[in-house]
Order: C-alpha cells, then sequence, then structure tokens
C-alpha cells in the first residue's frame, strides 16, 4: 500500500479538525477539534517513519502527544478562568483581549 | 499489522460483540413493561427532582484531571526508560541511564514542591 | 491484503466519526466521537507497527486528555446543547477556505503520487525488522538523538502544570 | 479449496491456542466473575458471624445463576432524562475495556491471547485506563445528581491512584528489563528472586493503588451506599448493571493478574530453582486427589441418598483431573507439554491472583472507609512522591550492584532503607501540613460533601 493512502487520511483529519476550529462557537468544541488536527499531523509522522524505516517520526509523535496534554490542560484552565469571569463559552463573545 | 496483534484485534471485536449481541437480543425476548411516567424519574429518594442535575460542580476536580495527564506524561516516558535501562548497565553505562531521568524528574520535582507549597494537592481546600 | 483491509476499517471510522464530532450540537457527543477517532488512529498506529504510540495514545490520549475534557465539560455545564446562530457568513467563507486548501494539498499530494524522485514515492514500507523491538527502539531514540528535546519536554510540563493552577485558581472581582 | 479459506485455514492453525483462550475469557470470565462475588458473600458472613444463604444447591453453589438471570430478565429502565446513546454506550464501553485488557493476561505460559507482543503488560495497563470514561459517562448519562457526584469523585479517585500505579509498575519494569509477559516471568527464574523482594516498596505501593482502582473498601468512596445511593451506578439495572459489576470484577483479576506477574513471579511455583522442593510441582495433582478422598471419606456421612451419590460424583471428577495432570508430567511430546507446563502454570497463577483477590476481600471486612480528602492526601501528597523515590532508588541499587559489583541483596536493603526513611519524612511533612490546614477544614462544610460551587 503507497504512503499515499495515509497522507490523505491524514489530510481529511486535517481539515475536518480546520473546519471544526474555524466554525464552531463552543469553545471546547474549538479545542477538540484543534486535538484533532494534531492527530492528523501524527499520523503523517508515523506514517513516513514506518515508510522510512526510522524511529525519529515515532519519537516527534510522542513529543506531539505531552504537547496536546500540555495544551489541553492550559487551554482548559484559560476556559475555567474564563467562565468564572465572564459566564460565557462561545468564541464570539470572548472579544476582549484583558478583562 | 504486527502478527501477534490480529488475534487480539479478534478479541477485542469479540469482546465487544458480546454486550452488544446480548443487549439487543435480551431486549426482544424480555418480558415487557408497565408504569406511568413517575417510573422514568431520576432516583432520588423517591422525591421529584426540582432541578436539572447540571449544576456547577467544583473546579477542584478540574485540578486533580489535569495533574493526572501531566504525571501520566512523565508515566508515559518512565516506560521506555525503564526497558531500556538493563541493557545500559549492560553496557557499563550506569551514569548515562540514570543523569537523565534524574534531570527530567528533578524539573519536575520544582513543579511538585511548588505545587505542593501553593496547596494545589490539598484538594480538600481549594476554590 | 489483511493490512490494507484493517487501514481502511480504522480509517472509515477514523473519518465518519471525525465528521460526527464537529456536526454534533451536544459538547459530550462531540467528545465520545473524538474518542473514537482517537481509537481509530490508535489502530492505525498499530497498524503502521508503532506499539508504543499505540499505547501512549490510548493511556495520554483517550484516557488522559479526553477524560480532562469530559471532566471541564460537565463542571462548567457545558453538557446542554448550545445555539449555533451567528457567523453565518463567516462560516461558508471559513468552509470555502478550509476546502480550497484542502484541495490544493490534495491536488499536489493526487500528482505527487507518480512523480519518481520527488520525496512522495513510497509504494512500499521499510522492511518491519528495522523497527522491529519497537519500545526498545524508540527508547534508544528517544535517550540518544532526542535526548534534549525529552530534556525540554519536562520544562513543558511544568510550565503547563504552573500555568494550569495559577489559570485555575485565580479569581478577579469584578 | 479457495485460497480464501484456504488462508482462513492457515491462520486459525498458527494462532488456535490464541483464538481459543479468547473464547474462553468471553466465556469464563463472567463465571468466576460471579463466583468471586459468591466468596465474598460466604467471607462476609463468616467475618460477621451469621449464615449466609444455603438453600440453592450444596451450599448454595447454584444461588449466583437464577440471580444472574434475574438481572438478565429484568425490566430494561432508562430514565426520562437520561442521554439514550450514552446510557447504552457508557457500559459496554466499560466492559469492553476491562474483558479487553485481559488479552495481554498470561494465564500459565501457553495460555495468552496476545503472545510475545511487544507491548506486553503495558496492553494491560493501558487498555485498563479507558475505565475512567466509562464511569464517568454512565454518570453523567443518568442526568442525577447523585450519580454525578459519585461519577466525578470515582474517576477522580481512578485517575489519581493511575498514575501511582504506574510509577510502581515502572520499578517493577526497571528490574525486569523488557515489558513482554514471559521474558518478565523468565527473568524472575533466572534472577532467582520474585521482584516483590527485590523492590517490596513498589509491591506495597501497587497493591494499595490496585485496591483504589478497583473501588473496593476501604477506598469504596464512589458508592458509599449511605451518602450516595450507588454512586455513578445509581439509574442502571438489570443486564446493564450486570456488565457494570462483570466489568468491575474483570478489572479486579486484571490488576491482580499484572501484579502477580511482575512483582509475584507469575506462574512460577514457589522457589522455582531449588532442587529439593521439585515436589511442589506435583502440589495440582496431589491437591486434587487430596480433595477426591475428602469426597470419599464424607460421602458415606451423607443424610440422603442423591448428597452422597454427588459426593462421590465430584470424587470422581477430581480423581480423573489428577490422573490427567498425573499422567501428562513424564511424557516429553507438543501435546503433552503443553498440558503440563500450561496447567501447572496456570495452577499456579490463578492460585497467586485468588490470593490477591483474597486480601482485597479481607481488607474490605476488617478497616473503616477512608474520607475522601484523605484519600486525596493519601495519593497526592505521599504515594505518588513516595512512588517516583522508589524508581529512582531502585535504578540506583540496579546501578550499584552493577558498576561497583556490590551484592544485589546488600544494594536492594540500602535503597529500601534510604526508600522508607524518605516515606518516613514524607509522613511527617504531610502531619505537620494537615495539622496547620485542619483549621481550615473543620471550617468548611463542603469538604465531606464533595461539591462546591466553583
Amino acid at each position: 500500500m503507497p504512503i499515499g493512502h495515509y497522507l490523505f487520511l491524514s489530510l481529511a483529519l486535517f481539515l475536518i479538525g480546520a473546519i471544526g476550529v474555524i466554525t464552531r462557537r463552543n469553545v471546547l468544541i474549538v479545542l477538540m477539534s484543534i486535538e484533532l488536527i494534531l492527530n492528523a499531523v501524527n499520523i503523517n509522522l508515523v506514517a513516513f517513519s514506518r515508510y522510512f524505516g526510522d524511529v525519529a517520526g515515532q519519537v516527534f509523535a510522542l513529543f506531539i502527544i505531552a504537547a496536546a496534554a500540555a495544551e489541553a490542560a492550559v487551554g482548559l484552565g484559560i476556559i475555567i478562568a474564563f467562565l468564572r469571569n465572564r459566564e460565557t463559552v462561545l468564541a464570539d463573545e470572548m472579544d476582549l483581549l484583558k478583562w | 499489522m504486527p502478527p501477534a496483534y490480529i488475534p487480539l484485534l479478534l478479541f477485542s471485536l469479540l469482546v465487544l460483540a458480546f454486550p452488544v449481541v446480548t443487549l439487543i437480543v435480551l431486549k426482544y425476548i424480555r418480558p415487557g413493561s408497565g408504569g406511568g411516567p413517575t417510573k422514568f424519574q431520576p432516583y432520588e429518594y423517591g422525591i421529584l427532582p426540582e432541578t436539572s442535575a447540571s449544576r456547577p460542580y467544583s473546579t477542584r476536580f478540574y485540578i486533580i484531571a489535569m495533574l493526572f495527564v501531566i504525571f501520566n506524561v512523565e508515566t508515559v516516558f518512565l516506560f521506555p526508560w525503564a526497558v531500556l535501562f538493563r541493557s545500559w548497565l549492560a553496557a557499563h553505562l550506569a551514569g548515562f541511564a540514570l543523569i537523565p531521568m534524574f534531570v527530567f524528574l528533578g524539573i519536575l520535582l520544582v513543579g511538585y514542591v511548588w505545587l505542593y507549597k501553593k496547596g494545589a494537592f490539598d484538594l480538600a481546600s481549594l476554590r | 491484503m489483511l493490512d490494507s483491509v484493517i487501514f481502511y476499517f480504522f480509517a472509515g471510522i477514523a473519518i465518519v466519526s471525525a465528521v460526527l464530532m464537529i456536526t454534533r450540537r451536544n459538547a459530550i457527543h462531540s467528545a465520545i466521537f473524538l474518542i473514537t477517532t482517537l481509537l481509530a488512529t490508535a489502530g492505525i498506529f498499530l497498524q503502521l507497527r508503532a506499539e508504543f504510540l499505540f499505547i501512549s495514545q490510548i493511556i495520554l490520549f483517550v484516557g488522559g486528555i479526553m477524560v480532562l475534557f469530559i471532566f471541564v465539560i460537565i463542571l462548567v455545564r457545558l453538557d446542554v446543547p448550545l445555539p449555533q446562530v451567528r457567523w453565518r457568513t463567516q462560516k461558508w467563507i471559513a468552509l470555502l477556505v478550509t476546502l480550497a486548501v484542502g484541495m490544493e494539498a490534495g491536488v499536489v499530494l493526487w500528482f505527487a503520487r507518480k512523480i519518481p524522485g520527488q520525496g512522495l514515492i513510497f509504494p512500499n514500507p521499510a522492511p518491519a525488522d528495522k523497527l522491529h523491538p519497537n519500545t526498545e527502539e524508540l527508547a534508544r531514540s528517544l535517550f540518544g538523538s532526542y535526548l534534549l528535546p525529552f530534556e525540554i519536554a519536562s520544562v513543558l510540563l511544568l510550565v503547563a502544570m504552573v500555568g494550569a493552577v495559577v489559570m485555575a485558581k485565580k479569581r478577579i472581582d469584578a | 479449496m479457495s485460497p480464501m479459506l484456504h488462508s482462513i485455514l492457515a491462520f486459525v492453525q498458527a494462532w488456535w491456542v490464541e483464538l481459543l483462550c479468547a473464547l474462553l475469557i468471553v466465556l469464563v470470565v463472567p463465571l468466576i466473575a460471579v463466583y468471586i462475588a459468591l466468596v465474598e458473600r460466604k467471607f462476609m458472613a463468616d467475618v460477621q458471624a451469621r449464615p449466609d444463604s444455603t438453600r440453592v444447591g450444596p451450599h448454595s453453589l447454584l444461588q449466583q445463576i437464577p440471580d444472574a438471570l434475574k438481572l438478565l430478565f429484568k425490566e430494561d429502565l432508562i430514565p426520562a432524562n437520561a442521554d439514550q446513546f450514552i446510557f447504552w454506550f457508557a457500559p459496554v464501553l466499560s466492559m469492553t475495556a476491562a474483558l479487553t485488557s485481559m488479552g495481554a493476561v498470561a494465564f500459565g505460559p501457553w495460555f495468552q491471547v496476545a503472545r510475545d507482543i511487544n507491548l506486553g503488560l503495558l496492553f494491560a495497563v493501558g487498555v485498563s485506563a479507558l475505565r475512567p470514561l466509562g464511569i464517568i459517562l454512565g454518570g453523567w448519562a443518568s442526568n442525577n445528581h447523585y450519580p454525578i457526584i459519585g461519577a466525578l469523585r470515582s474517576t477522580a479517585q481512578l485517575i489519581s491512584y493511575e498514575t501511582t500505579a504506574g510509577f510502581a509498575l515502572v520499578s517493577g519494569f526497571l528490574l525486569a528489563g523488557t515489558l513482554n509477559v514471559r521474558a518478565i516471568v523468565e527473568i524472575q527464574r533466572t534472577d532467582q528472586a520474585w521482584f516483590v523482594f527485590l523492590a517490596p516498596v513498589g509491591f506495597f505501593i501497587y497493591l494499595i493503588a490496585s485496591i483504589v482502582e478497583t473501588n473496593r473498601e476501604p477506598f469504596d468512596l464512589p458508592e458509599t451506599k449511605s451518602e450516595l445511593v450507588a454512586g455513578s451506578i445509581a439509574e442502571y439495572g438489570g443486564f446493564r448493571w450486570l456488565l457494570y459489576f462483570l466489568a468491575e470484577y474483570a478489572n479486579r483479576i486484571v490488576v491482580a493478574s499484572v501484579g502477580t506477574t511482575l512483582f509475584l513471579g507469575g506462574w512460577l511455583r514457589p522457589f522455582p530453582n531449588v532442587r529439593w522442593l521439585i515436589w511442589l510441582d506435583a502440589a495440582p495433582t496431589l491437591l486434587l486427589a487430596a480433595v477426591g478422598a475428602y469426597c470419599v471419606f464424607r460421602a458415606g456421612k451423607q443424610p440422603a441418598r442423591e448428597q452422597s451419590l454427588f459426593m462421590w460424583a465430584v470424587a470422581l471428577a477430581c480423581f480423573v483431573v489428577a490422573a490427567i495432570f498425573a499422567l501428562a508430567a513424564p511424557f516429553g511430546h507438543l501435546p503433552f507439554e503443553l498440558m503440563h507446563n500450561g496447567l501447572y502454570g496456570a495452577f499456579w497463577l490463578l492460585l497467586k491472583v485468588s490470593a490477591y483477590i483474597y486480601i482485597f476481600t479481607w481488607l474490605r471486612f476488617t478497616l473503616p472507609r477512608f474520607r475522601f480528602d484523605q484519600l486525596m492526601r493519601l495519593g497526592w501528597h505521599i504515594l505518588i512522591p513516595l512512588a517516583l523515590i522508589n524508581v529512582v532508588d531502585v535504578g540506583i541499587a540496579l546501578a550499584l550492584s552493577s558498576e561497583f559489583g556490590l551484592n544485589r541483596w546488600l544494594s536492594m536493603v540500602i535503597t529500601t532503607v534510604a526508600t522508607l526513611g524518605a516515606a518516613m519524612l514524607l509522613l511527617h511533612w504531610n502531619d505537620k501540613y494537615a495539622d496547620a490546614a485542619s483549621a481550615g477544614l473543620l471550617a468548611d462544610s463542603s469538604v465531606v460533601e464533595g461539591t462546591h460551587a466553583g
């Protein structure tokens, strides 16, 4: 099976994630879409690692998962702090840089 | 797919099928039920609930889950280290085996001590 | 043969549940479909012989990050459907732009698949034994060439830990 | 023959042990779970000095069958406000995660679904990580205060101690140097020590974490029947409840098997390298023969004729199985060798797993329940740093014995003493901290309730 199959799958997941980020109002679903995008990137890395026979891609996928964990922790912390002060989770109502 | 995982894949499908099939089959052979709408109210000691269950819960649960995610990443980094440890020792590279992990854990220890002082682990008095 | 069947099985699940994820109105349903996508992706990692990554995807992404998401959804009462009203025009423009970018990347991929020597043609994977004791190989690489990123990852985790606690504990009287 | 059929046949020929094992797990584990529950009831009655049910079958051994049938045919009630899809999905997820993680557990050297996979034990640990999802989704889908509070508490407890268990397992993997189940057990044979003796603190931490992870008393906060009805599964009844129940007992078996494999020598008999203890290899045969002899002895004393016939039948069955065990031993041929190694290994492994689960039950009826904040403090303030220190100390001990030629046992004793000293220090700090915090604690009424408006 040529590597293109994996690349198309990764592209499709990336685009779905991008559409989710752009069109959804609920900030949590936006964050989840970002996780989906990171996941799509991981598929690319692992597929190339398999086809090159080099394990470095998997190491970087592991780092990306760690980064996704950090991102989720901080992002959700921001959402909780925001909710406390503004009582909203809709992206288009988050219109102040500083509150 | 590594070949050793194929039985495992079949096994997980079988395991998934077990509750699903049983639920569906039982739906058709189970005796029917009666009773009015009160029967389907949430069980709260016989008192009808006045509010929806989605009221705000404490954010301390968020702190627990967040710390879990961070520490879990640490665990996952520890597993490959533990697997290679003995082969490093066999090559007499004990310093090389121990020092990177000491640095890794040391950096996180700083965070742990900071959180301890800050009271983040004191999950009972957190607001 | 079997390999491609397994790949298409997992890829189908991943794409369908990803689409469902961004279209659900209830955030918990979205989370469940994201979990399904992540599990299917883990299956694809396994199919690509990245065994350790398969299990870290399950432990970290599904068992860690998604639990955190569901916690927050329940804690901040997002588990009720939200109206999706404003942003009508912006939505269509955004969709159009995204699809254009996607088409572009797809076209590039499609035409590059047959050009030899362009770096995109890998009809067959490398021999399986190159990655064979997967955990050991990954560990050798992680603690060899990528030791510095590994230590920096711990700094990243430290910063995330501190930042998240500061964020969640902050209270401003407005 | 069509090529499709041919390849399927070849596949079955190559993997028949694994497939058979998969089928057996799905069929037998629910039965074992149900009978663990029966043993627990008997044990509880014994501790509380009262008789248990005695009616259905001899010693009410058949009691669980009508109970299970009742649950199967009970009315399937979904509350009106519940989320139908997730209410359906959550117990299935719990059950699937629990049973799938059993695939990596080796019941003896031959009986394992995932034989010689690179991940080995880590597969069982990883798939168990899906457990909190099943609980929290089930609690949320019920749309009721009690299940949601129960689910939040339960998940918080599970995830806190999952990290602890992970660190404790790392200390075992350090000693083994591999994740593969068979290799782990073999190393415990060649090293001439179960890892529980080399990393006692690690095993102790894993034991505590595994009790917490299976929601047993004294850590059964998610259920707390007097406060939260039945925790996250209060709205579940009938077969869905049965699924949660089976998942919980399957989890118990999984954590016990993982602990046994990594720390208690897996399927090795006690002292596998001591020559004069070789008669222990015959223990399963002797044990079965002894049970048979006892049945023959009791058969004459039964009041009714059916009862004595039943005893004769049990004795006969015991003798036949013992004869199979005994006859399998001397032959070196493959089917006999498989049966011999497999059955003997399975015997010792299951004996150890049963002992492990028995400890769970024992603690359940002897210790009072922890409070939620006590549980969290034990995990985050004491066990997690202690587990990390333990990992570092085990690493140092291994390095000491390989680099400086120190005796392995001496270095282990030194580092274990160091770990215990660290534990004392942590406890001391925590006591001081708790004293300082207790004044504020008592003023806060939300502590015990478990919820507080953010």
